[in-house]
């Protein structure tokens, strides 16, 4: 096999090749899209399909090199090793060996290589879906040349291998979401669309870039301190100072690395900056699937898993609380969204607070946490891909109400969601129950080991949240595929009914823009099933999520006593070699402690993952599979908490009220104080010169003629004023300047 | 004859030059004031260069002064002119254009 | 015309007296340079006094003689001749084609006027001067001083040529006065209406 | 050796004028092509410096030292380096642009391309000099023609406009000649190297003047220090001297706000570079931090100014002052980075500010108003004009990729590691500029192109070849400039780092 063996010379070219295929694609597209047969899209679905290729190989060489029996001691390759790095700032001789320059090369380990497939699979196949679904849209050719570059922007934050390399992808990242949030604002034909996604897109963007000043913020502190962005070089020089410290993390470090997390809580929609995330699917659906599963979100999550070793452990319990409460209150108001995009956009945020949580749990969470991004990335891909296919069956319908009866309608949509609505749940076998039960665990583990708030906190919220979880996804499916079709039947496409209607009869219902109501669909024929590019990608992904557990465990050992691959290749070991880790646990608790602990909370996490996805399924089933009890009763019963959280708790009222309103106060005040207080003072400085003029004319004609006219009588003084009004301006002017000297003079001689 | 009489004449002669210029009403008397006033200022040019300075240097303002005053005797006529057809006076009183 | 009779007798008066001044305290040369300031002075006296524009140009005549005559005494005769040609052959011309050219306004001078203002202003610089004087001490060439050996032209066509001392400044002055005639003509050759719209000289040109 | 070059590149515009003076006025197409020819070949020419400089040393190139007026001391001394000559390459690039942007003007065009001219003369000039006499000369010439340009062919309240423009500038140059007079009587040389030699040797100290330059309890260099900052920063403008801009940028006519914006507020930064901070280095270091303050003030101010406007064009002239802060932070840290970074963004800001005004530009050209919240839904009419937009729009947010972030991280980065810790809080607070400045370009992003159609505008014509080709190179630069900064910081370095050794900052 000597093919898998990975060679650095040709293999970082190689690596290289994986963004840059789309990236070239993305600008003859841009250019020439438009001319291209079929608009180009079979360019980019290729191109990307090139690259999934590659980084797929790439990952079997990891594997194969330190994920295999051969290997096992980890796989880890900086290209600036091999000498395969491109100084950014600075190319002349003597800058070179300043420590200014800064270069930009590649990291390529198997969280790299984990995630750089996983990019590289997603966005092939919503690409491939695009095709179908994106059909006869007016900027088709964009789209695709917009998503391409979304792709690239994070295999290269995947790929980087300094923290700054990193955020420059994460920003363009920032802005490729815009544009794709956004896709529909420039469509004049479905004006409720085009204001929502102007709105969510803007909002998008704003509300991660707080957390991109947080990041920015955060590597300042950290290059302030020990001058290098390079990931390697900061894991050990912090690790080192901590260690020199006496296992003491200083300040600045908590502080830094609380700016850090920011960005996470931006880009992965923690708590409280999640709020942009819900209406991110504003944008069409393959872009929400792209966001939910293998960019955006994973992307501040990735953040973490890099820069983990920098994070002390008063961040780590921020971090876990964060996650916890994230993934808790999404859950909740998961349970009351009736659009279907918006209960898989809170599931999402939910299941972010459960990778979050679990990485700043540390030690084994670290790996759960990876390791559900990684299945989620597949399942979530496929659910919002599927929601998107009975979305288009449904005429642009995304009300849950509107729907049911799809199973017999749509039965491949309905197999794919199927499978991977299992996974999100958490059933054994299938991919998310592998994950979720590892955060658990590693939970407990946390607790059990040391009794914090944080720890205890997400022992109880993280099952609770996974318990909401199974529940809201089943009345997700049985809403949607169960029971017989609700939505209006027409024979031709009429004009749709007012979303303000939705808001009459159901004041309860979500409200996730300034608009308010859930995008008006329009009726239309039965639904029927999607086309084929559709409906394969949507095999594939599900095909993924179910096989993907198998496959991350590389043995079909259900309980995983035995130690899968991803775990031997993505630890903290492994990640970070080298590299002493000092926020773990204190020196008190020893390895065997760590193992028993491990190894108690995994029975333990068994049990209580199996029952809280049972309880959940049965709930959904209770309520609206078989119909035992009505919803709409428990949802009035509740009264008051109900509202509050189908309002999703008032946090973007709340934003709004605060944060945008002070803003713009801000804005006018300043604009106000500028125009008249700035401004004013120069105005003022002129008028008062002015006015100088006006005194010199008074003086001039009281004063010089008044001593000519002075002999004459003062009534004769008056009435020659209007005469003398008009004295010329230049000898008044000579006048003074001559006076004006002669009075210098004379304090001259007298001083 | 000392330095002290020849600026006492130049110092009466610039008094005369801005008398002028204030005292009349005609756009002329200002621009006859002016001169005087720059042959005050050459009087005492070539007087302090004579009996106190070395080398060219009063001379050469003084050369100087003459062709500057040459060019502007020359654009101040053009501009009385203009402002004779543009307000049909040459009272600077009444030019008052530059208020603004 | 009284008081007209009363001015030109105090000028007259004046000059006399400053003749006498000038020979009891130089001689010969405190005569001359009497009569050049007298001159000078009294010009500008009249020119200031005159009601009719022409009379004072003509009287602005006799202010630039005795300055060239001072300038003579001083040994410069090169500005001397200069001032003659520029100023009364030049600058007088043009005031003079202004006069010309422009309405008479014989009713303008205000005796008040003038005489006040010559009073005040005269008495300020009177007072300034006597101040300086008192206080200042002047500077005396040593001994008498010595004619000049050669033609001041010469020197200052030197002055001007050699690369070191005027040239720049020469150029400049060449230049400004070309500037300075061109914008002349420019701006006397433009109509009326060149000040109400000036986007529209294009089309008047 | 002389080298002739640097004039060349200054004085071809002014042949320029020459030439288009003696054609007559009807020959409107001559005269455009003469402006053409007459700033390419100092295009081409400073080009051709950029590629031919020395990229290893500090010391002036391409320099020419020959007597002016040597009663005076006053020589004609021009040279380049590292800081000036990416400043000199962007004059005459811009101005390049400026003409074929102008080809819309119609009144009186002759005068208007003459102007044109003149002004690159005196801009090149400015960045040129190594005579601080010859500087102010520069410094005055430049200031006419813009003042003749904004207040003939500028909008409705141009007087206003331009008469301001000229009374702050003209406040700025009468406290620069002030200063420079203080100079020339305390170092007896007007040579800005030798004055900052004698700066280092401690000699420039005011000692030899009157009551030892100490006036009002000041010491000579603080006053000198205040009179120069004061003198350039108005032209920067840094908050409170920038009120000149919104007038100034809003009534003059577009490649007049392109020039405006891309070159004239360099001239400000790059003044304090040249002249100002290394002749006073104990004075700079002493105030440093008020600078710093001063610079994040108009950084948070101008964004949230902006915010508040609803005068595309305002808005746009504001992002200038916000930008511009962070020339002034960078200096005032002192740090290689932040130095760097200002230098760099002094360039940057001149592509992406100059492209927003050609943005400006285009649709003033056809809807004929600027306001905001009149337009709408324009990426439909013109999707082609709403592409070149966002890329104008993302570059002036510092996009990473895009110039702008290079030179604001590079900026913000370095005065975090300034020796002084009170700059941390000062980063720190300058990020909410960051913030708000991508919040007023979307806004008004979304307020201009996105939304509903404007049905008034629904048939506006798209931006067409003559608008793209000014606004290519710009984006172009944007772009490039972004992915391959070192074409910019390569040539910068080794200038920056002796500026930095010179004001006494670390590495």
């Amino acid at each position: 096999m000597d093919f898998l063996h990975f060679s650095p010379e040709t293999d970082f070219k190689l690596l290289l090749a994986v963004p840059l295929i789309p990236l070239i694609g993305y600008v003859v597209q841009v250019f020439f899209g438009r001319f291209l047969p079929r608009k180009g899209d079979w360019l980019l679905t290729g191109g990307m399909g090139v690259s999934m290729a590659i980084a797929v190989l790439m990952l079997a060489k990891v594997l194969h090199e330190g994920g295999g029996e051969h290997g096992g001691g980890g796989f880890f390759q900086l290209s600036s090793d091999a000498g395969l790095s491109w100084a950014w700032l600075y190319q002349s001789g003597k800058a070179a060996v300043s420590p200014l320059n800064l270069e930009v090369g590649i990291l390529y380990d198997g969280l790299g290589a984990a995630m750089l497939a996983v990019v590289g699979v997603v966005s092939f196949f919503v690409h491939l879906f695009s095709i179908g679904y994106m059909k006869g849209d007016r900027r088709y050719h964009l789209f695709f040349a917009n998503i391409s570059l979304f792709s690239v922007a994070m295999i290269g934050l995947v790929l980087a291998d300094s923290l700054l390399v990193l955020f420059i992808f994460w920003e363009i990242m920032g802005l490729m979401s815009y544009l794709l949030i956004g896709h529909f604002s420039h469509d004049q034909s479905t004006p409720f669309f085009q204001r929502w996604a102007t709105w969510a897109s803007k909002k998008a963007f704003l509300t991660t870039r707080v957390g991109d000043c947080c990041l920015l913020i955060g590597m300042m502190m950290f290059w302030q301190h020990y001058h290098t962005f390079e990931f390697v070089d900061l894991w050990r020089l912090a690790n080192e100072d901590v260690a020199r410290n006496g296992g003491e993390w200083p300040m600045w470090m908590t502080i830094a690395g609380l700016f850090i997390f920011g960005g996470t809580v931006g880009k992965s929609a923690q708590f409280p900056l999640h709020i942009w995330l819900p209406d991110a699917m504003a944008g069409p659906t393959p872009v929400s699937a792209m966001i939910h599963a293998a960019t955006m979100v994973a992307a501040g999550v990735f953040l973490l898993g890099r820069t983990f070793p920098i994070l002390s452990p008063e961040v780590l319990a921020v971090v876990t609380a964060t996650g916890a409460f994230t993934a808790l209150f999404a859950a909740t108001i998961g349970v009351t969204a009736f659009d279907l995009k918006a209960v898989l956009a809170w599931s999402t945020i939910s299941q972010l607070g459960f990778m979050v949580a679990a990485i700043g749990t540390g030690g084994i969470g670290l790996v759960a946490g990876l390791f559900h991004m990684v299945t989620h990335a597949f399942f979530k891909s496929c659910l919002f891909l599927s929601a998107g296919s009975v979305i288009h069956g449904c005429h642009h319908e995304q009300d849950m109400r509107k729907m049911g009866g799809l199973r017999t309608r749509m039965p491949l949509t309905f197999a794919a969601m199927g499978i991977s609505t299992l996974a999100i749940a958490g059933i054994p076998l299938f991919s998310g129950f592998y994950s979720k039960d590892k955060i658990i665990q590693a939970a407990f583990t946390k607790t059990s080991l040391e009794f914090s708030g944080a720890a205890v906190f997400a022992a109880v919220a993280l099952p609770i949240a996974a318990a909401l979880t199974a529940f809201y996804m089943f009345r997700m499916m049985f809403m949607t595929f169960g029971g017989t079709y609700r939505g209006e039947v027409a024979e031709a496409h009429g004009h749709g009914h007012g979303h303000d209607e939705h808001d009459d009869h159901h004041d309860h219902e979500l409200v996730h823009s300034e608009d308010g109501g859930i995008a008006p669909g329009h009726p239309g024929p039965l639904p029927v099933e999607s086309s084929w590019p559709m409906t394969v990608s949507l095999l594939c992904l599900a095909a993924l999520g179910f096989l993907g557990g198998k496959f991350w465990l590389a043995d079909f050992d259900v309980l995983a006593h035995h130690a899968p691959w991803f775990v031997r290749l993505v630890s903290p070991e492994t990640l970070y070699p080298g590299v002493e880790l000092m926020n773990g646990y204190g020196h008190a608790i020893t390895h065997e402690m760590v193992e028993h602990a491990e190894h108690t909370a995994h029975t333990l996490a068994l049990v209580v993952s199996l029952l809280v996805a049972g309880l959940g399924i049965f709930g959904a089933w209770w309520f609206y599979g078989a119909r035992k009890a009505s919803p709409e009763r428990v949802a009035a019963a509740l009264g008051e908490v109900y509202r509050t959280v189908a309002r999703k708790y008032y946090v973007d009222e709340f934003v709004n009220a605060t944060v945008i309103r002070l803003t713009h106060l801000l804005a006018h005040v300043q604009r106000w104080f500028d125009e008249n207080v700035v401004d004013g003072i120069v105005v003022g400085v002129g008028r008062a010169n002015r006015s100088l003029g006006f005194l010199q004319a008074w003086f001039d004609r009281t004063v010089v003629d008044g001593l000519v006219n002075g002999t004459a009588a003062v009534t004769q003084l008056f009435g020659s004023l209007a005469r003398l009004f008009q004295t010329g301006r230049i000898q008044q002017y000579v006048t003074f300047a001559v006076g004006g000297g002669l009075i210098a003079a004379a304090w001259l001689i007298l001083a | 004859m000392g330095v002290e009489a020849y600026v006492a004449v130049s110092a009466a002669l610039f008094a005369l030059g801005v008398v002028c210029i204030i005292a009349r009403r005609n756009i002329l008397y200002v621009l006859m004031g002016i001169e005087m006033i720059l042959n005050a200022a050459n009087i005492n040019f070539v007087a302090f260069n004579r009996f106190g300075g070395d080398g060219l240097d009063g001379r050469m303002f003084a050369i100087f002064t003459i062709i500057l005053a040459a060019a502007e005797a020359a654009v101040a006529l053009a501009i009385v002119l203009n402002v004779f057809h543009l307000f049909d006076s040459i009272k600077p009183s009444e030019v008052d254009l530059m208020r603004e | 015309m009284g008081t007209e009779r009363a001015f030109y007798a105090c000028l007259g008066l004046g000059t006399l007296a400053a003749a006498g001044w000038g020979t009891s305290t130089g001689g010969v040369e405190g005569l001359l340079f009497a009569v050049f300031a007298t001159l000078t002075l009294g010009g500008g006296l009249v020119c200031l006094w005159e009601r009719s524009v022409v009379r004072s140009a003509f009287a602005l005549l006799a202010t630039f003689g005795g300055v060239a005559g001072l300038f003579l005494l001083l040994g410069a005769d090169f500005l001397a001749m200069a001032q003659i040609l520029i100023y009364v052959g030049g600058i007088l011309a043009l005031i003079l084609f202004g006069v010309m050219l422009s309405p008479p306004d014989m009713g303008e001078r205000k005796l008040s006027r003038v005489g006040l203002g010559l009073a005040a202003v005269g008495g300020a610089f009177a007072w300034v001067g006597a101040k300086v004087a008192a206080t200042v001490s002047w500077a005396q060439a040593p001994g008498p001083l010595a004619p000049p050996e050669q033609s001041h032209a010469r020197e200052i066509g030197v002055g001007f040529l050699a690369a070191d001392q005027y040239v720049v400044a020469f150029e400049l002055a060449a230049v400004v006065l070309t500037v300075a005639l061109v914008a002349a003509v420019y701006i006397a050759r433009r109509k009326i209406t060149d000040f109400e719209e000036p986007a529209e000289t294009g089309g008047s040109a | 050796m002389d080298s002739t070059l640097l004039t060349w590149i200054t004085f071809i515009p002014l042949i320029g004028t020459a030439v288009i003076m003696c054609l007559p006025q009807r020959a409107l197409g001559a005269v455009k092509v003469v402006s053409l020819v007459a700033t390419f070949i100092p295009l081409v020419l400073a080009t051709v410096a950029y590629v031919g400089f020395d990229k290893t040393t500090e010391q002036m190139q391409l320099v020419a030292n020959v007597p002016w007026i040597s009663g005076l001391g006053v020589n004609y001394h021009v040279g380049v380096d590292g800081l000036s000559l990416p400043l000199v390459w962007l004059t005459t690039l811009l101005l390049f642009i400026g003409v074929p942007a102008s080809f819309g003007i119609e009144k009186a065009g002759r005068a208007y391309y003459a102007l044109l001219l003149l002004l690159e003369v005196g801009i090149v000039g400015v960045f040129v000099s190594l005579d601080y006499f010859l500087f102010y000369v520069y410094w005055e010439i430049m200031l006419l023609p813009m003042y003749f340009l904004i207040g003939i062919w500028g909008g409705p309240r141009r007087e206003y406009a331009a008469i301001k423009f000229f009374l702050y500038t003209l406040a700025g140059s009468v406290l620069m000649l002030v200063a420079l007079v203080a100079l020339r009587l305390s170092s007896g040389t007007f040579s800005i190297l030798e004055m900052v030699d004698m700066a280092q040797a401690g000699a420039l100290t005011g000692a030899n003047l009157p009551f030892g330059g100490v006036l009002l309890g000041m010491k000579f260099t603080t006053w000198v220090f205040w009179f120069l900052f004061v003198a350039f920063a108005i032209k920067v403008p840094v908050f409170p001297f920038h009120t000149w801009l919104p007038d100034a940028h809003v009534q003059a006519p577009t490649p007049i706000s392109v020039i405006l914006a891309g070159i004239l507020l360099k001239l400000g930064g790059y003044g304090m570079l040249r002249a100002c901070f290394p002749i006073v280095p104990d004075a700079f270091r002493t105030f440093a931090y008020a600078l710093g303050v001063l610079g994040v003030i108009s950084i948070i101010y101008g964004a949230f100014v902006a915010l508040g406007q609803t005068d595309f064009k305002r808005m746009v002239a504001y992002s200038s002052v916000s930008h511009m802060g962070y020339v002034l932070l960078g200096f005032a840290a002192l740090t290689e980075w932040g130095m760097s970074g200002a230098a760099l963004q002094m360039f940057n800001h001149g592509t992406s500010s100059a492209a927003l005004f050609l943005v400006v530009g285009v649709i003033y050209d056809r809807a004929h108003h600027r306001d905001l919240n009149g337009f709408g839904g324009l990426s439909q009419p013109m999707p082609v004009y709403w592409g070149l937009t966002t890329v104008a729009f993302f570059a002036a947010l510092g996009l990473p990729g895009m110039a702008g972030f290079v030179s604001e991280a590079l900026t913000l980065v370095g005065a975090y590691d300034s020796a002084d810790p009170r700059f941390r809080i000062l980063v720190l607070l300058s990020v909410i500029g960051i913030v708000i400045t991508a919040g007023f370009l979307l806004w008004a992003m979304q307020r201009v192109f996105l939304g509903s159609l404007n049905e008034k505008y629904k048939d506006l014509p798209d931006i067409n070849l003559r608008e793209i080709l000014c606004q290519a190179p710009l984006l172009f630069l944007c772009v490039a400039l972004g992915i391959f900064p070192h074409f910019l910081l390569d040539w910068m370095e080794p200038s920056v780092r002796h500026l930095v050794g010179l004001l006494g900052g670390a590495g």
